[in-house]
Parts: C-alpha cells; structure tokens; sequence
C-alpha cells in the first residue's frame, strides 16, 4: 500500500518491543463485538484506476471552459494565474499545520500578516483576521460580534443580503433564540432599513452590490446606525469589485465581510472558499478568527506570531469570541498570491474590464424585447426580469450548451415575484463571442 | 535571507499580470466610483514568485519530516488528490450550474458520503460543515432540533476537562453551558461523576474517542446506555477517528453524532490552517435533524435539496461543503480501500504505542498503555531539571523536528502529546526516538545544557518570539512607513 | 509587462548611473540600419489570451485519453504517478541550473548519482552516465564512442533497429565518412549479423526487443562480437521491459543505451525525452555525458560533484568525447522518482501487466481472418501483417475514434515487404474495453 | 538535515505505487525471463515524497534568488508556461500518430518557427536539435551538406579563442580542425588575422555574438563579408541571443546559420541542466539543407515530412524535436508580444551595464563598455590578496548568492562574468551590487578575511568538495555495501 511507510518485518519487529501478540492487543479497550466490523467497501486501488473513476465523474458535469458561462451569485469565474496554483502547491505551505510553532512557520505568519493588510486595505478598514470559511460564515460571526459590541440581540437583514446569506445568519442566531428582521426582498433597490432600526437592534447587515446586482451608497445608512448605536455590517460577495467602487469603509461600515473566492480560488462546486472579515481597531478584541501580529525574536528581528488568542476557543474554551479552530489559510495564501500579483493597477484594471463587459452584455440583452435590466448602477452582475420563468428559460439555455445565468428561484424558492428573475454575471473570462451566443440564444428562447 | 513584506518590495510601474484594455463604456456605477488609492503594492511575477517561494523556505512541513504533533493527524497528502481536485468539471463547476450539468460532481458528494457511512456505522451524513468545529456545530444544532421537535429544552452540556476547546466553544454557540466531567486515574470519563451530573436538563454529552489523552473509552457503550436513559444524545468528537478507521465504527458505540475531520484522516492537506472539512454523521434519532443543503437520489439522477423540509434546521454555509476537500478525501478513501484504511488505524496505533515503549523508560508516560494513535507524556521526568515543556519542544526544533503538541490536554502536568501517524516509516520513527532519547538525557543531565534548552531554537529564520509584546500592542497590519521592527530593505531584497 | 523587474523609473536612474542618454546608446556598436528592425509580430498578451490560443491548439489533437490507444515504436504511453510532476516542478529542480557549483546543487547531484545507480541496475551494467537527449542520439554517440575505444570505424546496424535510430546514427558518421553497415530489415527477428562483423567493424548495434516487438536472446551475438574485437551495443527502445527480461548486461552488452521515456516522462509528441547510456567501468573515460560521482567535502561529509569532466567540451574543446552540454535533466529526475516508487516489486509488476496485456490482445487479434503476429518472442508490442496496408487501416481506425497503431510503412517508406504491417503496442494504461474495440473495429475494416 | 541515498533508505515490502494483478497468461517471453533480482530498492510514496523534497532543499533556484552565470541567461520561468506544456491534447500526443489527429500540435510547431524567423529574419528554422550544441552541430551539417552539394569540400573551422567551447567539440564531430582566430585589445575577433586565416579549405566560421566577452562584434558585417568572399559559411552560436532579440536580426548581420537556446532567450526552465532545445534559422544559401522531420503546409492542413528529398542531409534524434521546449518558449513569446522581447533585450542590456558601472571602481572590468547583456570582470582586483576567483565565488554563496560564471571566457585571467538578466528588480540588482562591493573591499583589505574567502563556503549543506578525489577513484553508482563515506543512516532519516 504506498502511502504506508511499515513493512510486514517492521510491524513484527514494533510489536516485540511493545511486548503484545498482535496488533489486535493494542484495541483491548475497544468492547466486545465492535472491533473488527466486515466492511462493504472495495479493496485499495492504484492511481490510474482511482483516475479513471474521477475522470468518469467529472466527464458527467458540464465545465464553464467549454461553455458561455454566465453565473455568479456568490461565487465568481475568474482567471487565476498560473503562478498562484503552483505556489500553494508548494509542500511547505500545503503541507503544513498551523503555525503555532512560530520560529518554523514564519512563512506561513508573513502572509498571513500581509493578507490581513491586503484585505484591511480593499474593504477600507483598520483591521482584518486571518481569513473565516467563507462569505456566509463571516457574516454570521459579524453577527454575533455585534451581538457582543453592543450587548443587543437583534439583527437586521438587507433584502438585497443573498439568501444564503441570511439564512446562515438566521440559523446560527436561532440557537440561542436571539431575534433577527429579514426586510422584505428589495429587488428595486430601494429599501430604507433605518426605520427597522430600533435600540435593541446589534446591527444591519446589508450586501452591497446587492444580490440583485445594485450598487447603493450606503452613506446614510451608516449614519443612520450609527445615530441608533447599531453597528453597520457590509457584506461583499463579489471582492473584485472594490477594485473599482468606493470600499465599505469609506461609507461607514463597522464589520466587513466578504467571500474572497474571486481572488486567486476556484470555483471548485461551491467550497472551499476563504471568508474575509475586517473591522475597526477598537474592535479587535472581540473579532472571532486567527490573527496575525508582528513581534521581534530574542534576537530584536521582526517576526510574526498568531496573536490575541485569548480570544480563541483553545484558550478560552466557552467563553471564545468564536468555535471556529481550522480556517481558511491555503485559500488566504491563493488570494494573497493573486492579489500581489494584481496590485492596485492590476486590480483596478481587472475591475473596470468586469463591469466594462457587464455594461456591453446589459445593453444588448436590454434591447431583447421583454428583457429589463432591474439595478440603476451594478458593478459585473445584475438581475434581468424575462417574459417568462427564468429557471425554464435556463434550462433551455443548458440544451444550447450556454449557462446562461441562476434564477432568481433558485435562491428564493416559492417568491412568485422572482420567478421572471435572472441573475447574470460578466467577468474578464468573457468573450464577445459568448455574449453574443447568449443574446442570440435568448433571441431564440423567448 | 531576510525578506521583506510585498508592501516593502512593491513599487508603482510594475504589475505581476497583463490585462487588456477594458471595453470603452460609459460607466453604470452610479457615482460610487472609488476615490483614491487602495494602496496595494505592484510587483513583477518574478518578484512575487521569489516573495513566496522564500516564505515558504522559513516553513516546516510533512514532507520535509515527521510532524508528530498530537490530535492534528500530520498524515501523508497524496499528490494523487491533488490532481484529481483540479480536474476540469470538478474543480471549476459553479456551486448554482443546473443540476442536470453536475451530476458528477454531486456523485462525489454521494460516493464521500456512503464511505462515510459505512465506516461509521451511521445511516446519515451531514456533508457542509466546513472544518471540525463547524461540524461540532451542527452535530449540536442537530441535537437541539430534535429536542426542540420533541418540545424538551435542555440547558447543558457535559464535556470532560480533557476536551479540545472547540467543543465547550462549540456549545456556548449554541446557548448551552458547559459542565465538566472529571476523569479517573487511568485517563477515561469517570462513570460515577457522570451518572452524578446527568439530569433532565442535560442536552448532551460531547466525548472525544479516542479521547485527548490518547486513550480509547473503554466504558463507551455503558456511557451511551448511561446518556440515553437520561433522555439525552452521545455527541463524539472524531478528532481522533484515525486510530480506528476501518477497525471500530462509532456506529456501533452507541454514538448519535460525530464529526469527522476530512483534513486528519482523510489526508486532506492542512494548508497552513485550513480549509478543512468536517461531515457529520448522524444516527437514526437525528438524521432527518440536517442542514441544507444535501443530495439526494431522485427520479432524474442525483438532486440537490437546497431548502429542506420542516425539520431540517437551516443553512450553515454559504454552498453546499468542501467540494475540493470530498474530491480528495474520496480519492484517498478508493486508494486505500477497506483493507487499507484498517491497516492505516492499527499502523497509525502500532506506532504510537512503540513510540511509547522506546520512550517510557526516559520521559514520563501519563498512562499505561496501549494508547490509541498518541502517545501522552507529561513533565515528571524534566522535575527539578530547569527545563520546561516549552524548552523541550524548543531544542527539537535544533535537531531537525517539529515538536509534539504540547501543554494540551490540560488534565496533565506539561503535556507532550505525540501522534507519528502510519505514513512514517520505522526508520523515520526510530530516529525521532533516538532524538527524542537525547534530549532528554541531556535535560536530566543538567548544567550547561540547561542553558541550550532554554536558548532553543537557534538554528531557525527566527528564534522565540515576543508574543507578549505581539498581544499588548498589536501590530496586526503593515502601514506605509511604519516598519515597526528595524529591517533592512536591501539586505532583505 | 509582467515578467519584467525594471519600471522606468528604475530605467532612467540607471542610465543615468552608467552615465548614457538612452538605451539604444549601449547598442551602439551594432552596425547602422541594423538597429530596432520592425517586426511583425503581435504584441504582448495577458495569461488568458495565451490559455486560450494553446487550448484551441490542444483541440485539434486527438488525445490518447480520449480513445482507445495502441501507439509504440519507440515512444510509450505509460501511467505516471503524481508525485512526480509534483516534485519536477519544484522551484529548486526546475530553476537551477547545471551543477556547477556543488556546494548548493547537492539535491541535483545526488539525484543524478541515483539516476545512474538506478541505470546501471535495470541495464545490468557497472556504470550509466547522468542521462542524454533520447534513445537514438544515445545510439549514435555509443558507436562514436566504440570507435574511440576499437580504434575501428565500421558500425553493423541490426535490420530490426528503429529506423530513427538507424538514421540518427548513419547521419552523424556521414559527417566524417565512416561506414555503416545496415543489415537488411529484420522483420522475422532471424538475422545473424555475426557475418557481418569484420576487423573493421567497431561495433553492431542491435535492439532488443526489436522494432518489430522480437525479443532475442543476444548471448551468441555477443560471443561473435568479442571474437573478433567488436563492441556489441544494445538499443531498448521500452525501458519498462527491463522489469521482465533479462537485461542486456548479463547478455553480454558492452554498451546499453536506451530511451528512458516510459519511466516518468510523457509523451509530449516527441520531445524531451531521456537517454539513458550505460557501459563497462573500464570504458568510463571515454563515455559521452555528464557523469556525478561521490566524493567528500572539506568536512568529510559524502558529497557529490559532476566528474571526469576532461572528457568534456567546456574542458577538452575540440578533443572532447561529445559535444554535448545541456543533456536530460530534468527527465531525469523524473525517471528518478518514478523509479523510486515502482522500485523492484512495482516495476517487474508493471512489466508483468504490460506483457500480460500483450499477450491478451495477441491471442485477441490472431483469431481475426488474415491477422497473424509477427513476432515469437514479444514484451508489449509486437508487428502484425494484415491483408491490406496498415496505413490505410490506421486511417480507417481513426475514423472509428480508434489509434489503433502505427504502420510499419511510416517508419520504413517505399519498403512493399512491409506495407501491410502494423505495429502494435499494449501497456498497463489499456482497458480490457480498449482492446475489445481493436479488435471488432479491425473485424469491421479488414 | 542529511539525506541517505534512495538505496540506503529503501527495503523490500514497500512501494511506492499500487498496481492490480498482471493478467494470468501464458508468457511469450521465449525464455528470456529474468533471473534474479535488479536490486531497486522499496520506497513508500511518503518516502520518495520527503526524499525528493529534502534533495531539493539542498539546490539555489531562480526561484529563490538572482542566478548570475554569465552565457546561461538564468532568467525567471513562468509558470503559465508549464501549465501550457501539460494540457491534454498537448503534452499527451505521441509523435507518430496521424497527422490528422495532431494538428494542433504541428501548429504549435509551425507558429514558433514563424516567430523564430521573424525575429531572425531568416528565411527557415531547423526545429528538431534538442540542446544549444546539438543545434551547433545542424549547422554545421547543413554547411557540410551545402559544401557537399556543390563538391566542394573544406576541412578547417575558424573560432575565436573566446569560444564556448562546444564550438570546437561540434566542429571536431563533424570531422573538421578547428583553428582559432585571436582577439584584439578590445575584445573582438581580430579582422587581419582572420583574412590571413581564410582560404578555400575553410568551411565555416563559429562567431557568438554578442560575444563571450559580453561585447557586440561591431565588424560583424564585415567579418560576414570576407568570409563570404572566401567561400566559407558563417555560423552565429546565438546563446547570447537575449542581448538582441526584438531589437538586431542576425539575418540583417550576414549570418548564414545560428541555434537559438530557447531554454535561455524563450526561457525554457533549465532543469539541472537540460533538457533544452536547440532551434537553428538558416539562410537562403543552407535553407535546403534541413535534417528530418519538419512542418510544412500541404493541401490537407499542416504535414510533417519524415523522410526528405536528396537535400535533407538526414535525422539528428529520435523524434519531431523538443515539444515541450517548444510550447513553453512559444507561450513565453505569445505572452512579451514584439514590444516585450524588444523590451528584454533592453532590459538585460541596461542591467548588466548597470552592474558594470556599479561595480567599475572596486572590480576590474574586462573591457571598456558598454557591454552587452553580461558585465565581464577578471581577477585583476584581487592582486596580490591571496584570494582567487574561485574564493571570490564561493563567498559569494554564503552572503545568499549564486556565483557568477567564473574563469570563462578564457581570455581574461581569471575570468567572472555578470548577467543578471531582464527579471530582475532594481532593488534586486542593488542588493547584489552591495554585496559584490563589500566583498571585493574586504578581499581587497585582506588579513583575517582572506582565510574566510578561502573557508567560504560555509553556510551550504555541503562545504568545498574534493573533485580531484572523484576523479582520480571515481564512484559513479552506488553498489551494496559500499557506503564510500561514512554516513550515518539514522541521523540521516
């Protein structure tokens, strides 16, 4: 078996000097009738049948290279450059653990230190952590955090908030019965949630481009919050737009989230993806998740340690700010890559080539007749209400061998307004070609 | 070589891509075009490739040696799963494609998903929690909807003192608080105190088993009897799973919940800290207590269920699990298959308890054996020497290793908690024990190398580090012009 | 322009620095008119472009993943493990250079000294050199180096040596009118080149199996050539062969070459491929190639350094053995690592699998009407005669989604005795499925 | 660490692959079974993994640091280009199946030798050498064969004595006596000893240009036309091509045939030293006389023609050329476009110019500048130091650094040439200017540090080594038994 590292002489030989029989005396603890269960499983396998069952698979999906592929909705087709995969891949970041050795994981510390910069930098915040699992996740600890700031137990959620979004806030909230008001869903855009706020309210949370695709400045509301003594929490699905739009710290935001998958992480069927969550300083004892700090060595040389783990779960048991042990970081380090190797020129000119196509793509599927664009100002993605049900139209699309978008039912199930409603996204991965195929597919479809 | 931070390294007029121009619109931003600058650094890929291809020459790492530490599992990654990960239609499939057009991928999670039940025991699986205590989360969140569906709200949770910290984390998320149980002298649950703290308001136990001493709990199915006759569920943590993967199914423990830490057993790579996975498995009281979203067999193939019915408790992440992690983790399951994965939990026990023999005579074990797939030690045998665990850990370091976890579990004194796992060869192990021999011999020894132990590490990118200083004022972020510690850029270059 | 270090900034203060107005100052020795040429040529591209021109380049190739595959004569389909081009692509294999300094070059050096442990053993000879380009420019540099040693200057050629090979050596000793003497084709693997060898002849060159697939036992030929003061080379085009037959050292060889693709290497169209090349010790000065060998440092630590380097060109100039420099580094190593996974259990397994498989599709085929096997004795590939040319059957497989083989015709044009021959080989990546294919698409063709 | 040989670490009952069952059949092997045992050792894939990993650590990269050697154009290896040579359907075709089921990969072929020719400006490319020499040695066949061809046969090659010296090793292969031109003052061919050198029996003259002095050969067209006019061919070793390209044709220069290391220009990865690829672009006069096989446009697509007219003067290797050299060198040249290559020639240029200014006061360049892409010095600045240039390199090494080239060209005593390459950063070349300056002051201030050039290095994996000891009992293998030196095998683990 190749990955076992004892021959059948050394296993003998392990066991004399243990002094047992057999490998079985080792389980004498185990109770009777439990050791030794048959198992309906198949024999071990060499790497080309293994292989060959995985290529089997994934011949039973249809992969975005091969199509016009237009989803988003939380997760994002970027290109990746090809250095960033071969980094990660390097044995000395992919394999190994925490680094809670400090003096041999100073690689692993450093760009943890420079993600925590890189991400306080885009969202325009003081500080970030180490990366959370992913968008929804931070935004439920954002959550509890304020929850912990303000010592207020309810939550108030945008309408634009992707529904994953909300309901992984709304389920981690509900085991501790604390109350949480989802506006109603503002396809328009043009909520006002400063009337929910009331003096028990911990926080709003808003996303912004909203799941819609709307770009709002988010100014007053901040304002409004901040009058009430509630925290603002800004929630980003899409990171690669602060390439190019104001960064929630600049309009107020208190906690920032985000799912950081469009920097340097595949797509990968939805997971892993790597959570961002920034805030201000004065808050950073109550932030959950790993953090970075830099120290000196005996020696007075810079270094980096994992810090203030007086608020983490290993040190404080129950009263950690969060449970959350195992993170993000080879996905934190994909992004660290990607994003050193855009820099702010890069970045920003990625940006504007994402929405310079979102706004070709808009005004050919708006001169369709029964298609409406529905946000005033989007960034790479927005809704389109169709003549007709968006999922069927999908379907149609994926028999033309285009993926054409989500529908807005897949993530509001049984929201009859939205049935009509499509989600469509634009990236740099995005040929003329393909919009063209859309359009002329669409043409053809509705 | 020193090297400097990317911000340092960066200047303006260099990039690490080439983009095309964008199109030439008009643009729909609405005004909330950004003002200023981000500030992020331009670098060439040259210089980004040498940037991180030198912070990685400052890490440890498996397949540069034996990483022993204890409760982490620092198995051999297959590059086999590597590949299999990044192959096109499973690496690159959008989490929201027609289902129709991911029907492979939604095998994946089918097939991960019956091995795991199968070595388990268990009919069910919850697949999306993202890492182990994620799935410490739902395994509590299952239990609480099922008490709830019942209408018997309990207040508290029973964990023993030898716990990993995510679990009385965990269950202060979920609103519970937390009563330790103590343990007996030979490091198990002490079944006496237990009966003592059951009661009505008690939602669940959370045991490790193995548990964190390293030792197998053999009163298991007496605790489960014990805990279900008090109306409440058996909560496992399976941190430890792979000392019996293949051997022992929790299924048949008396178990109703268990994570299991795709990132320790299944080999998936720990990536400096993640991302891992963590699938819980449920057993027939709780498996209809699941989140969303799940696979199911429907009339036109596999079907995704991304909104659950009445009893399902909701939405833990943002998509529908570790896609990336199962790919692997499957790929490691075939390659071992059943006779493969036994012989990875007797090798991985194998080792531990041979390590405990070579090593008993020198250091203190904190138990008799036959330990699981760890082996405790404590500091007794460094009393009186000047030298700590710390130290100890400190001047492996020197000889070439990463040190065991240390001061964990916190039920002994100075805890050193050693995992070799089955991917180590006997060599591999033996000069880990002969190194192991001589420190502590040395330790024992005293006099000057006191001093050494307490200097230790000297031969790393770093010595000890300010963690004091680090916690006090933190410096969590790199500003322009505030090099808070002295480096010197062209030295670093 | 991503992989470029210097901004202008940077470029004006060194020029200024060297104390010159312009950069076209330090190319002013370049003759007039000669200067800045237009070319026409597209300017630079970003990753995604680039991606995109090679994957519509990749598409028109049909890929032996693809379809049943069946292809050999000289180059071999075989399952490499991941970990090798995992661990190729290592920063500090692939990025460094010829180990010239020893100091910081120990993990090539020692690499090499195991690549040609590992040579020698499966060859069954005492030494091997640290690799060369392929197969058939190790054929030619081994007669070159059978006359430095005989002081002869005849080469026998075997009429079952690849054509490539056969020409690749006939080329090179055209540039110094030596003669050659190839046998005529040896499709029934009968020929006695004993009557070939005179006092003239330097060495016959045989290939073992043959071209054709004929295994022979080499013993008696290399009596005959001892007899009369001739070196006798052996040429293995399947280097995995060796892991069930008997090598040629024990059959009396005094020089192996081989080509180690099948080892690690893929079959990239041809190139890079690696040539192995091993000998007596006491031919060893007069070897072409690179050469490792063990010493001690300072400290007396073992160590490795590149050797005997006054056979070499950038010592021995004009009066070198060879002029090569840059050998098969890199395809080397591959063949390292791979040979370190399979070791002695895994490669006599695979050459067991390999052969097994043969033997299948050989009892297959020969119950087809008009199909007969060529050879007696075979390794995983054997010639077949057909009822009609190979060429146009290939094609017609082709056609049926099938590469069924290569025609003997491509390899020996305008030879009538061969057109009907194919060339067949089987290795341990082809399916029970894959064969059963073969075999009713040839029914259907023939 | 140490790190035992593969054979040292290995044993019988491991492996490193799992394979199924061979089929039970009859063997036809005709009795040629083999007897007895190889001898390779048994390695678990954790094993090989580690052994691999920690080899590795042991080597200076790129990838870690700037790689100075002069005539090796150590510059920066995309990535992006490795992904290229690996997509399916690309680096998995084999070389003989039909052409019509290859196309792509002959385009591939077919637009490199565009790009080649284009940026030569001549008018074919010989595609099939598969290294710098092997491209020598095309060239000269092609001038034998075009010799040939008009029954004119010439014996004598004329080079300088700054050759690399594969020139003088190709010419002597292909039968002829090399006799060398010598330099003048300024580094450059002496045109009146190369007139009285001509005559109808020289074949060819072997030019590098820029030369191996770093310096353009400014009589360039005049050496072309007097060897023309003497009947002779003039071949261009183009291993210091990145100097020019984008920016000088050879074919504008006279030249009638030059190789082109794609491995330095086009950046092909050095590997440890190979595989390369050797490309050779012919003039009008030679353009016929092209080994097998090459692309060529036929009425069904692209055609490779395996067996050539009377002309072709026959095969140089196994196959179509170095595939995978190709894809890479011709996604290098997609990725810079016309304005980028023009760019590294510049680059490269302005570097090492820089580094010679730099360096000028407290080194001894060779020549006067400007220099080409490589700054020469020799060891006149280390008179009388007691420190040699070889001492100079090494420590070098322990201040972070790979020497430069050293005691090439031959025609300088002592020789150390500098090519620092477009890749890298100012900041970079800075750093090593400062270092380089600080070493050759403290060579230069002699007493104790002399001892410490001559101990240098000390901080490698491995010290100065003992060459005259491999050379004189030369251990090429390892045999069983026969550790040569002692090592100790479980501190090697």
């Amino acid at each position: 078996m190749r990955y076992l590292g004892l021959t059948e002489a050394d296993r003998h030989e392990m066991l004399e000097t243990i002094g047992v029989p057999g490998i079985d005396a080792l389980f004498k603890d185990v109770p009777a009738g439990a050791l030794n269960p048959r198992l309906d499983l198949p024999p071990h396998q060499g790497e080309l049948e293994v292989e060959r069952a995985f290529a089997a698979m994934a011949k039973k999906n249809v992969s975005p290279m091969d199509v016009p592929f237009f989803l988003g909705a939380g997760a994002y087709r970027h290109h990746i450059p090809a250095a960033v995969d071969h980094l990660i891949q390097r044995s000395e970041f992919l394999t190994s653990y925490t680094p809670y050795q400090p003096e041999i994981s100073q690689g692993t510390l450093q760009y943890l230190f420079e993600f925590q910069t890189q991400v306080s930098m885009i969202t325009g915040m003081e500080v970030a952590n180490a990366s959370m699992y992913d968008g929804a996740t931070s935004a439920a600890e954002a959550v509890l955090m304020a929850q912990r700031i303000t010592k207020r137990s309810k939550a108030v959620l945008s309408g634009g908030l992707h529904p994953h979004y909300r309901d992984t806030v709304a389920t981690l909230m509900d085991q501790t019965d604390q109350p949480h008001v989802a506006a109603p869903v503002d396809l328009a855009g043009n909520e006002d949630l400063s009337t929910l706020i009331d003096d028990q309210t911990a926080c709003v949370v808003v996303q912004n481009p909203s799941v819609f695709g709307q770009l709002r400045d988010l100014t007053s509301l901040a304002r409004a919050c901040q009058a009430k003594g509630a925290l603002l929490v800004v929630a980003v699905t899409e990171i690669t737009s602060l390439g190019l739009i104001t960064p929630p710290g600049a309009m107020g935001a208190d906690i920032v989230v985000a799912e950081g998958q469009s920097i340097g992480v595949p797509l990968s069927f939805g997971g892993p993806y790597v959570g961002l969550f920034a805030t201000r300083e004065k808050y950073v004892r109550q932030m959950p998740g790993r953090l970075c700090g830099e120290t000196v060595d005996q020696d007075g040389r810079r270094g980096f340690v994992l810090t203030l783990s007086a608020r983490e779960q290993h040190i404080r048991r129950e009263k950690a700010t969060s449970n959350i042990c195992t993170n993000s970081g080879l996905c934190a380090l994909a992004f660290t890559i990607h994003m050193s190797l855009l820099g702010e020129a890069g970045l920003t000119k990625l940006a504007e080539i994402n929405h310079g196509k979102a706004v070709q793509l808009a005004e050919k599927l708006s001169q369709l007749k029964g298609v409406a664009i529905v946000p005033q100002a989007f960034y790479n993605e927005f809704a389109i209400t169709l003549p007709q049900p968006a999922a069927s139209v999908v379907e149609k699309l994926v028999e033309k061998k285009i993926l054409g978008g989500v529908p807005a039912s897949r993530l509001f199930p049984g929201d009859k307004s939205l049935e009509n409603v499509l989600l469509v996204t634009v990236t740099e991965t995005n040929t003329e070609g393909d919009m063209d195929k859309l359009v002329a597919a669409l043409k053809e479809v509705l | 070589m020193e090297e400097a931070l990317i911000f340092e390294i960066g200047e303006d007029g260099r990039t690490g891509v080439d983009l095309p121009d964008a199109p030439n619109v008009k643009d729909r931003l609405g005004g909330l075009k950004r003002q200023g600058k981000i500030g992020l650094p331009g670098l060439s890929e040259p210089q980004v490739i040498r940037h991180f291809v030198r912070l990685s020459q400052k890490n440890y790492s498996i397949d540069a040696g034996l990483y022993p530490l204890g409760s982490c599992t620092m198995k051999h990654n297959p590059r086999l799963n590597e590949k299999m990960a990044r192959l096109p239609g499973l690496g690159d499939v959008h989490p929201l494609q027609p289902v129709s057009t991911v029907q492979g991928a939604l095998e994946v999670i089918d097939q991960l998903a019956g091995w795991l039940k199968t070595l388990t025991g268990m009919p069910a699986v919850a697949m999306s929690p993202a890492a182990g205590a994620h799935g410490e989360l739902c395994g509590l969140m299952a239990i609480r909807a099922a008490l709830k569906a019942r209408g018997d709200v309990r207040k508290r949770i029973l964990a023993p003192e030898s716990a990993h910290g995510t679990n009385p984390a965990t269950a202060a998320l979920c609103g519970y608080t937390v009563d330790p149980i103590p343990a007996t002298a030979d490091g198990r649950v002490d079944l006496d105190a237990l009966q003592a703290k059951l009661g009505p308001d008690v939602a669940a136990i959370m045991l490790t088993n193995p548990n964190t001493c390293g030792l197998f709990e053999r009163d298991i199915k007496k605790v489960a009897d014990m805990v279900h006759a008090a109306g409440a569920f058996f909560y496992c943590d399976g941190a430890n799973f792979n000392a019996i993967v293949g051997k022992v199914r929790p299924g048949d423990l008396g178990i109703d919940a268990m994570h299991i830490n795709l990132h320790k057993t299944f080999s998936t790579p720990h990536g400096g800290g993640g991302p891992g996975s963590g699938p819980v498995v449920l057993s027939d009281s709780l498996k209809d207590f699941v989140p969303v979203p799940y696979v199911v067999h429907g009339k036109n193939g596999l079907e995704l269920v991304e909104n659950g019915d009445a009893k399902s408790f909701g939405r833990m992440k943002s998509f529908h699990g570790q896609m990336g992690m199962f790919i692997r983790a499957l790929a490691y399951m075939m390659s071992h298959g059943a006779d493969g994965l036994k012989r990875v939990a007797e090798d991985s026990v194998l080792s531990a308890n041979y390590v405990l023999a070579s090593l008993k005579d020198v250091m203190s074990p904190s138990f008799e054996g036959p330990c699981m797939h760890e082996a405790l030690f404590d500091d007794r045998f460094l009393k009186d020497t000047g030298v700590t665990t710390l130290d100890f850990a400190k001047a492996m370091i020197d000889e070439g290793y990463h040190p065991m976890t240390v001061y964990f579990p916190l039920v002994v004194h100075g805890a050193m908690l050693i995992e070799p796992t089955e991917s180590e060869s006997k060599d591999s192990v033996d000069a880990f024990v002969t190194t192991l021999r001589g420190l502590a011999e040395k330790a024992k020894a005293g006099g000057e190398n006191v001093a050494m132990f307490q200097a230790a590490p000297q031969l790393t990118p770093r010595r000890r580090l300010d963690e004091t200083r680090a916690a006090r004022a933190p410096v969590l972020r790199w500003k322009p012009g505030s090099n808070g510690a002295p480096i010197d850029k062209a030295a670093a270059e």
